[in-house]
């Protein structure tokens, strides 16, 4: 490696178009936003339910995880991203949640 | 040799040098001198083949933000561990909250994150213009949080609910507070990412300060979409 | 070395070793107390030699900063020192100054010590590590002025990099953090927390930025690994360093009566504050096996790698061991603190200041490294010194899961004393690693002095193209 | 696994992050100072609880006790000790007053300090103040 510029070795761009995925279309942000918006309703509907019973806690929280898959999948743009980041980003929530489901089963139970 | 201009502020502060720095005695090869490091101000950046995908943004925010998500990942487990220790003063507590302000707060932020969405597919097709008014947009939606959590906050405290009321506000306030204070810095980098959206900094080709914002963005809305549930909704 | 004016760090770096070897000579006499508890009593009681040792402790690292500082910024800026002759002259005040305040502690009663340096006037003393009478505390102030403004003028005149302005905030925190030992409230709740800023505030925040810049000026110069990566990973480094640090700071405000909110804050971030060690440990392996060169100082090599493990077994481990408030809540203020002190001190901030006199001290001296024979004698002078240090923490460790099961956990707790004469058996063994440790630093000291053909042409051909 | 990480970000996560933090940390204080009142009795600290914090420092008591947890390990915490002698200045003023002057052969010893009555008043005092400190009730038992 003789050459007078001594910068890195290899240099090329760093994020040429045809390197990385695309981001989602306007089409389908809108859709999983609007789909998004309903989960959350929903979920919030859940709130109103008198007494809390496990699956209504593992129904809220898969909604959560659901609605989180979309936005590290589709907002971060993370499915052309290295498998090692898409899994960590991925079950990021799930795995919170199970914690906060196992709270929830000790004290119910 | 590609020039990566991500966000960066005045470089007075330490021009990077990119020789090869051996300052040792002798030189190496036959480069004429070691010694007179070339202050380039480009910023190189390594990036090795992208054959298995590229990760959007840059990798010192992901460890930014993977060390965010960590803290706040102690920080729901402790408080979901302390529900289960005091569920009278919680269940109270949590009774006492506002579900519509959530649930808007949580509508706004999933929209701020829609428009921040939104921007970084349209300046990935040269629509710088488009992309900024989005962020403006995402700033908005933002804005809107801001104000419906301040409304809460002022509520509960006219209530005479203060940090050191009981186990419950305590953890209330610190998770949510602390929630609060990451928004504003991801307006933060947002509103300064908008600007060099707004003066072409960023190209089809280099993206990657703004795809850096985005994400930091998308990870505060994603906290949320975990506090909503666990502060609002379950109990 | 490139720059004449470099050679003033050779006075800091005889003094830094000079200093720790005392440190340890005063350790061992407390080690000694432990165990036959009248030991030199009256003559040196407990309180005065441990003053000696953690004094001694802070003012030889102190040394060892500035020595690193003044071998490493003129060649980062590349340019020559401020003024070499303001340097020499703070090194002799802050050395007399030093030396006067271990005689006073020494020589007479604390009370006494209080009462002729007029502590009255602005009392200060009487805190742990900041025993030193108020007129040392001012010329401190000044040394560190001095030593800010001549460094300062040198970065500014020359060239600016990363490292150097790293180097920089460090040193200036330092100083910054070091003015809150003169506030002194009456409340002792106050005293406390801003008692912390002056500690933690130094060991888990600034001294990091400083132990990062010379780690990475080290791994720069024997690896000759692109400055540009180093730089990247430094930054990253001290900015986790300080996102978990500065509110880490919580977990000294778990029982001295601040509020609840801080037991969450504080064990939750310094939890974290294990994560930049461990960067920085992957740090100085990946720059190592990464080398582009084959730098013939091998010891320096060994050092920075021994610091990134000691440093995150030492701060980073044994310091989540008893971080956590509901473990804290048992632990605090037993033999476990005292096992987190020893590893940590000794794993970041010793073993980085023994990394850059291994690497600088053959450069001043007029040779690129040592000579086989003399590295290997300081190699093992560093094995000697860092597993007696692993043994000394270990047997604290068992000593303070004893402690805290007798004397804390237990439903009928027994008294301090008959707790302390039941784990009289680890103090021995901590005692006896503890003369291990001065045979090592014995032995690493003579490796300065050992005879051998020096390296003096450096083979810096690039090992890979 | 291709990335780009430059040192421009990598420098505004530094600053940008630790200025965050830092100013989290001097909310969160300030809040504190402000909650203290209540939790440490700051009204109590009469003139001798001043001395005998005066006297504490004076003689490096802080050389080998801990207290609230911090400082030496060589003799008991004190945080407590107004308890641990139920609760009665004149037995703490009564052990420090009885300690030998070339202490107890072959055991610790606490030097002789040779105070004053009022001193010795002064340092119960303190002691008593420290022990009503609010804080979080630790140490876990009597012992300290």
């Amino acid at each position: 490696m003789d050459n007078s510029n001594l910068n890195h070795a290899e240099i090329e761009p760093a994020n040429s178009r045809s390197a990385k995925t695309l981001m989602p279309s306007y089409k389908v942000s809108t859709i999983l936003w609007l789909l998004m918006l309903a989960l959350t309703c929903a979920s919030a509907y859940f709130a109103e339910q008198p007494s809390l019973t496990m699956n209504l806690v593992m129904a809220v929280l898969l909604i959560t995880a659901i609605k989180a898959a979309m936005i590290v999948d589709y907002f971060m743009n993370l499915r052309g991203a290295p498998r090692f980041w898409r899994i960590l980003l991925m079950t990021y929530v799930p795995a919170v949640s199970l914690v906060i489901t196992a709270t929830f089963a000790i004290d119910l139970s | 040799m590609n020039q990566t201009l991500s966000s960066s502020t005045p470089t007075s502060l330490s021009p990077e040098s990119t020789r090869l720095d051996t300052e040792a005695q002798s030189s190496i090869g036959n480069s004429m001198d070691t010694e007179t490091d070339s202050i380039t101000a480009s910023e190189t950046s390594v990036s090795k083949g992208s054959r298995s995908g590229r990760l959007p943004g840059d990798l010192a925010m992901w460890i930014f933000i993977l060390a965010e998500l960590t803290a706040f990942a102690l920080l729901f487990s402790i408080y979901a561990v302390n529900r289960a220790l005091y569920p009278d003063i919680f269940a109270e507590g949590q009774a006492g909250l506002d579900i519509t302000s959530g649930l808007a707060n949580t509508l706004a932020l999933l929209s701020s994150s829609y428009f921040v969405a939104r921007a970084v597919t349209s300046v990935e097709h040269g629509n710088n213009r488009k992309g900024f008014y989005e962020l403006l947009a995402a700033i908005g939606m933002g804005a809107v949080y801001l104000v419906i959590k301040i409304l809460e906050y002022k509520h509960s405290i006219e209530l005479g609910y203060d940090i050191t009321t009981n186990v419950f506000y305590q953890y209330y306030y610190l998770l949510t507070a602390f929630h609060f204070l990451h928004v504003i810095l991801g307006m933060i980098i947002l509103a300064f990412v908008a600007i060099k959206t707004r003066k072409k900094a960023y190209t089809p080709d280099s993206i990657m300060g703004l795809e850096s914002g985005a994400c930091y963005w998308h990870m505060v809305d994603l906290l949320w979409l975990i506090l909503f549930p666990l502060v609002y909704v379950l109990h | 070395m490139k720059f004449q004016s470099q050679a003033v760090a050779m006075p800091y770096f005889i003094a830094a070793i000079g200093l720790f070897l005392g440190q340890i000579l005063f350790g061992l006499i407390m080690g000694l107390q432990y165990v036959m508890g009248d030991f030199l009593f009256p003559e040196i009681p407990f309180n005065v030699a441990r003053m000696v040792h953690t004094n001694l402790l802070i003012v030889w690292v102190l040394f060892g900063f500035m020595g690193s500082a003044y071998y490493l910024i003129p060649e980062e800026s590349q340019t020559e020192l401020f003024s070499p002759k303001l340097a020499l002259a703070l090194f002799w005040i802050f050395l007399v100054a030093g030396a006067l305040t271990i005689v006073g502690y020494l020589a007479v009663p604390y009370a006494t010590l209080a009462e002729i340096t007029g502590n009255d006037l602005l009392p200060t003393m009487g805190r742990e590590f900041l025993e030193q009478p108020t007129i040392t505390k001012i010329g401190i102030v000044i040394v560190a002025l001095g030593f800010l403004f001549n460094l300062g003028m040198t970065v500014l005149k020359g060239r600016k990099t990363v490292i150097s302005m790293v180097l920089m905030i460090g040193l200036v925190g330092l100083a910054v953090m070091f003015l809150f030992s003169f506030y002194n409230p009456h409340n002792l709740v106050l005293d406390k927390m801003f008692w912390w800023y002056t500690v933690h505030l130094w060991v888990e925040g600034v001294w990091e930025l400083i132990l990062g810049a010379i780690l990475a000026f080290v791994l720069i110069k024997i690896t000759g690994v692109d400055r540009e990566v180093i730089e990247k990973w430094l930054y990253m480094i001290i900015a986790m360093a300080l996102i978990t640090g500065i509110l880490g700071t919580g977990h000294h405000y778990f029982w001295i009566g601040t509020p609840d909110y801080w037991q969450l804050l504080g064990s939750v971030f310094s939890a974290l504050e294990p994560i930049p060690f461990f960067m920085m440990t992957l740090f100085a392996f990946n720059m190592i096996n990464k080398r582009r060169r084959e730098h013939p100082n091998k010891a320096a090599a060994l050092w920075a790698m021994g610091t990134g493990v000691m440093a995150f077994l030492g701060a980073g481990v044994w310091g989540f061991l008893h971080t956590l408030s509901p473990v804290n809540y048992y632990t605090h203020g037993t033999q476990i603190t005292a096992a987190h002190g020893h590893m940590a001190f000794y794993g970041a901030y010793a073993m980085i200041v023994m990394t850059m006199i291994s690497y600088a001290m053959p450069n001043i001296r007029g040779r690129i490294a040592n000579s086989r024979q003399a590295q290997v004698i300081e190699m093992w002078g560093f094995w000697l010194m860092t597993v007696s240090m692993v043994f000394i923490t270990l047997f604290l460790t068992g000593a303070g899961i004893l402690q805290v099961w007798l004397q804390r956990f237990s439903d009928n707790p027994q008294g301090f004393m008959a707790v302390q004469s039941q784990i009289e058996v680890f103090y021995w063994m901590r005692e006896l690693s503890g003369v291990i440790f001065l045979i090592g630093l014995a032995v690493y000291i003579y490796s300065f002095f050992a005879k051998g053909d020096e390296v003096t042409v450096d083979n810096a051909a690039t090992a890979s193209a | 696994m291709s990335e780009t990480f430059t040192k421009t970000m990598a420098r505004n996560i530094f600053y940008g992050g630790s200025l965050f933090f830092i100013l989290v940390f001097l909310g969160l204080s300030f809040h504190t100072t402000r909650v203290l009142p209540e939790r440490d009795h700051r009204e109590n600290i009469n003139e001798d609880v001043i001395l005998g914090k005066k006297l504490w420092e004076d003689n490096n008591c802080i050389g080998c006790h801990t207290l609230m947890g911090e400082g030496a390990y060589f003799a008991p915490e004190l945080a407590n000790v107004y308890d641990r002698f139920g609760k009665n200045k004149e037995a703490i003023k009564a052990f420090i007053k009885s300690r030998p002057a070339n202490g107890i052969p072959g055991r610790r010893s606490m030097p002789q300090f040779n105070f004053s009555e009022e001193e010795l008043e002064a340092l119960a005092e303190f002691l008593k103040w420290t022990s009503e400190i609010d804080d979080g009730n630790w140490p876990p038992n009597i012992q300290g």
